[in-house]
């Protein structure tokens, strides 16, 4: 007939390895590939450039409303490339960076952008998931992608992205729940980047952390330093590795920082100040990261700089590309492809409206 | 051959099918050990396993979401919403990813799965178990939409339903389930979807209609033909969507009158389709107004007053007569 | 008196109803600092402070279920959906609760409060904001739905809907946001709730149109009758639910001919409930069959081909044309 | 740059007062007036008598499925009790024990478990919601009670009742992190039964605890056994008085048991032990109640069992009257009462389909 504290399993814990100077706890360093390390590196440049072009052609009509990843780089990379090509990427809607490392084609993200839906064509052997507007709303899935990795017996695993508002809708409860019960291969990756449009992390839950929301569902929870990438990217391998040998789902916070508009629809001006944006700026990833590249002699001053002209380079005839293919793509009875794996006979009539010149009410 | 209620021809379709396919799988709110609370899952954990047949956690988004998941990594899941009174909670899976999935990935992650879902009144359930709002699924471009109309039909589409490449919202009336028996062959049988049929032949009246309303309509065909010599002919939408009209617009070209009857409230409800389609396509051969004989437009009531909600054998003979007075 | 489009038209009735009475307030996703992602909740936090003008987590089934309690318990939540492609996730709240709580609790606690939603396509946006579907909420018994066509109506609209008893879908053609403004009075002006107005009256033929398919026509009509002669009678129905249908099936009467033009998907959209009710009313006036113009039943495409998606002038004008010819 | 454990606030705290023998740690017993606990006992007695009546009239097909709550007893009404007249009581449709605290008439009762509408008629001025059929669709309303309690600078309280199987739902979810952002003034009792339906509490989250679901949101956690009425009580009655003083929310689980079947509808014998059964029936909140109070000499023997002999005779009319209530009530019209405020023209026009002999389809 006690009155006491109870203890909660599983574990809950913080891990950051590389600081805002480029100094590293050399204890908790990663024995990472060199050639793995510059991929990482020229991806996250990658991501930055492409992110800047997107705002240029958004800002000049070309292309419609988009999420900028700027700031947040190294959360998306660090823990999209602890998983192999045959792991599943479910991705939110600011996922550029993850996007790119795993092999997205900037034309094709173009297109999307431009309103085609051609542009969401994924590769026969990706295994990538399309962008998921609705928040949270592609948590679930990631699941059922779990779960049927697990009831196969296959080592697969589900990577899936959201923001520290996702954590609040009903999706991401069930499905960590659904999850947790069934101890699937998830690994459940918040990007926190202290913003919902408007709504600031505080406000979005009275919860401390984001992390021990896993504790509700008996779910190891993990915060890291997201602007560091090699701490995202242990905490992400050994979520990985936790999920690849059955031992189920882990939550993974990385903390870090969304520096530009939510989408080009937001005008952040309203609801923070430019203050909070120049802190965070001092803490960009892209940078920390190269200073640790240097220190370890793994990059020198004139590779990184190759590197940065190299990227600028290769995307610079995205956009020329992305519009020859818009050249070349159908007329609207394309919005007719895909609905079902055999247009149904009304279909086939309403779709001659738009194919030819037949009266509209072909009794439809 | 057997004679089965639904719910066991449902269930027979369901034991067949995961025998035949390891790929498919059950999962829901107390399908597992239980069998479900009608039982329509009865046997199958014991069968292929609690892997295979599934008991979820209490929460309908991640059963739908997960189950789309499970179907684009290549298994075949039929999942089940307890009543449909609980599918809103997954409106939002539904509506934004299961129904275009394919089309999201541009047929590179097609989405063959089952929501099954006991709907309708008539068993003296509780609040919340009784609507029938086959127009939610129906309106959403990329799901089908099915409803037996008895136990032969029902294991026959739910074979069509599992098999199909596209998802489907497979409507069960529950008041059908254990009204009435039919002969259901043991061995396969798969109804194409998207294929209404003809109940009854007749050359007086078209009445469309499906799931627990379509026996009764074919009781008042039969009663009026005897006592009146009026034949109606009775179609049987069975997919609900895409809709299948021309077996019901052609037969109003040879009847010139119509009605439509459904257990869904009136206004902006499944009968506004019927009557427009054969508005439509038959226009010209009408001799009368189309009647719509269906629930009225307020919530169904608790169980007292249910039977009075739902069109009965006397207003659905009552709107045949309106149908045909010219 | 002001110009004002309909973003600030709907700011103009939100404050004006804040002040006027201090138990109306504000909710929803990013709806305080920022002023709603469209802005039509612009600068009420600041005169209304953050409790009552409350930006809530991302999570849209408590956003509406908190409304309910707050309408029950002496406030008049107007709450709103970001687009309406995510009230899917509140669905069940809709529907198990706020649409028939007067009715759950006999009159003991009815629920005024409003569910404000931008929806439909034309403006350029991402997938999931730009569909129709007013079906879904107009087949609920319980709930108004609201659809204003300009931005004096919105207004005066969106003040009836916040003092009503019951509980308002108010649908916001978001294409109409910015598209053009209109002299708004500085004075209450409240348009009743569950009655349709003729946006322009007509001999020829009735069409019946609503929200941002509501200007569209009126031009079509304009155009026909200078190019034709051709009276057209453009029915604005603004109360989609309960649907005030006399204007059209009375009109009907007059013109013998009739169209709908909705953005919704055609199958089991809103154009059958409209073609039902002039069938039911006024069969015996019909000299030709009733026309849909409508989109097609496909997901709305992303926006490159939006355009092609929605009815546009010239697929008003040829369906218009079908439903003259005799 | 560490990597270290972390500490998760609010507190999460364990509560047993009155063990299964009758025994109390008298530190935390509570100072109850004895009037009130007699109430409490005699509350528990009608519960558990009205199921029964309940239970016999659905087997003889006078009333439809219904959700019976012996074994419960202490848990609801233990939190009920906390509660003040003008506080809101939000239930689930398990929460027979504490409507009658409530003062609700078992007649009504009656007449809604006979599937008559006329049984939700709530009294004027009780705060009592309508049976919540949705699981955890009640938790979103009453953090909107709750919320405009706050808003008008009420000190009400808002309480809600759920199963362990609601904590599953994304409303739960949703609840609960809104009323920890706002700090709002709800109690969350969770009625944590065992069961959900067939589901056993092991398989519907890997959370040990449902209690320290409220971590993720910020809110205080309290673990109480569920079959001791005092600590249910002592839970609840800290709990309120928080929520009062405007420092907002507290889950409280109750450990308890759902001793019969789940619904009428249902068949326990196909999924759990009789033995399990067994066990919990030892635990039996009421017995355990009753040697408490015969030990404190609040009750003795005799009075203990006129009490039960008392009770039976005040619900032995219950069925009469509410036949009695049933020949008065309404034909097949009244479904069209209380659908909107003002009956729309067409639903005028449908009404008198039911009130007259008019033809069905006038166009409504
Ligand atoms: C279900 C749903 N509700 C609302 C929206 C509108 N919306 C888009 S992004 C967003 C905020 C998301 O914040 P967060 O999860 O932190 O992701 P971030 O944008 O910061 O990457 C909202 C509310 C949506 N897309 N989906
Ligand atoms: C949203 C929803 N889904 C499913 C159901 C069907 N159902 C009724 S009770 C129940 C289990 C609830 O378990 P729990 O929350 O533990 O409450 P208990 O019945 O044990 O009191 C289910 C799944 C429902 N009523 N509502
Ligand atoms: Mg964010
Ligand atoms: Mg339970």
């Amino acid at each position: 007939m006690p009155r006491e504290e109870m203890e909660v399993a599983p574990p809950l814990e913080y891990l950051s390895i590389l600081d805002e100077e480029g100094d590293l706890d050399q204890e908790l360093e990663p024995d990472l590939d060199e050639e793995e390390l510059v991929q990482m590196y020229r991806t996250m440049l990658r991501a930055r450039r492409f992110d800047k072009l997107l705002l240029e052609w958004q800002r000049g009509g070309r292309i419609g409303t988009f999420a900028p990843v700027s700031g947040q780089e190294a959360s998306q990379i660090g823990a999209m490339s602890a998983a192999r090509d045959e792991d599943w990427f479910v991705p939110s809607f600011r996922e550029i960076a993850a996007f790119l490392w795993r092999g997205g084609d900037p034309v094709d993200m173009t297109l999307y952008n431009a309103g085609w839906n051609e542009g969401v064509a994924i590769p026969e052997d990706a295994r990538d998931f399309p962008i998921s507007i609705p928040v949270a709303s592609q948590l679930p899935l990631a699941t059922g992608l779990a779960y049927a990795i697990r009831l196969r017996g296959e080592d697969d695993v589900a990577m899936t992205f959201f923001g520290d508002g996702a954590t609040s809708e009903g999706d991401f409860h069930e499905a960590l729940n659904f999850a947790g019960t069934f101890q699937l291969p998830v690994v459940f990756v918040c990007q926190n980047n202290q913003w919902a449009i408007s709504v600031p992390r505080e406000r979005q839950t009275a919860s401390e952390t984001l992390a021990q929301k896993g504790l509700a569902y008996g779910i190891p929870g993990i915060q890291v330093d997201g602007n560091d990438i090699l701490a995202v990217r242990v905490a992400a391998d050994e979520a990985v590795k936790r999920a690849r040998a059955g031992d189920g789902p882990t939550l993974v916070e990385c903390v870090t920082y969304r520096l530009k508009v939510h989408t080009t629809a937001d005008d952040p001006s309203r609801y923070r100040d430019e203050e909070e944006v120049e802190r965070w700026k001092e803490r960009d990833p892209i940078p920390r990261f190269r200073r640790y590249l240097e220190k370890k002699g793994i990059l020198d001053e004139g590779e990184a700089d190759e590197m940065t002209d190299s990227v600028e380079e290769e995307l610079g005839g995205v956009w020329e590309e992305a519009e020859e293919r818009i050249e070349t793509l159908g007329g609207p009875d394309v919005m007719f492809q895909h609905v079902y794996a055999d247009l149904p006979p009304h279909l086939e009539r309403q779709r001659k409206w738009f194919g030819t010149d037949e009266e509209e009410n072909d009794n439809g | 051959m057997a004679e089965m209620t639904m719910v066991e021809a449902l269930n027979h379709a369901l034991r067949q099918e995961m025998e035949r396919d390891e790929s498919v799988v059950v999962l829901g709110e107390d399908v597992g050990e239980v069998g479900g609370v009608f039982r329509v899952t009865d046997g199958l954990v014991d069968e292929f396993g609690e892997d295979r047949v599934v008991d979820t956690p209490v929460a309908e988004a991640v059963i739908v979401g997960a189950s789309l998941g499970m179907a684009v990594n290549g298994l075949r899941p039929i999942c089940e919403m307890q009543f449909s009174g609980f599918s809103y909670h997954a409106m939002h899976q539904i509506e934004n990813h299961v129904a275009r999935f394919r089309w999201r990935t541009r047929g590179r992650f097609p989405a063959p799965m089952v929501i099954r879902m006991p709907y309708g009144a008539g068993v003296r359930a509780l609040e919340h178990h009784s609507e029938s709002r086959e127009v939610f699924f129906s309106h959403i471009p990329g799901l089908k939409v099915v409803i037996p109309s008895g136990p032969r039909l029902a294991r026959s589409l739910l074979v069509s339903a599992i098999r199909d490449p596209d998802p489907v919202i497979f409507m069960e009336p529950k008041l059908l389930y254990r009204q009435f028996r039919e002969e259901v062959p043991e061995d396969e049988e798969a109804h194409p979807l998207g294929e209404s049929r003809v109940a009854r032949e007749g050359s007086d009246l078209t009445v469309v209609a499906w799931g627990a309303m379509l026996p009764r309509t074919v009781e008042v065909a039969e009663e009026i033909a005897e006592e009146e010599g009026i034949e109606v002919e009775v179609v049987d939408l069975l997919t609900v969507s895409p809709l299948d009209s021309k077996p019901f617009t052609e037969s109003v070209r040879k009847t010139g009158h119509a009605a439509v009857v459904h257990e869904a409230q009136r206004s902006w409800g499944p009968g506004g389709e019927i009557v427009a389609r054969i508005m439509e396509d038959s226009f010209w051969y009408l001799e009368a107004p189309i009647q719509r004989i269906t629930a009225p437009d307020v919530p169904v009531p608790f169980f007292a007053r249910e039977e009075a909600y739902l069109p009965d054998k006397d207003r659905i003979r009552k709107g045949f007569r309106a149908a045909l007075e010219a």
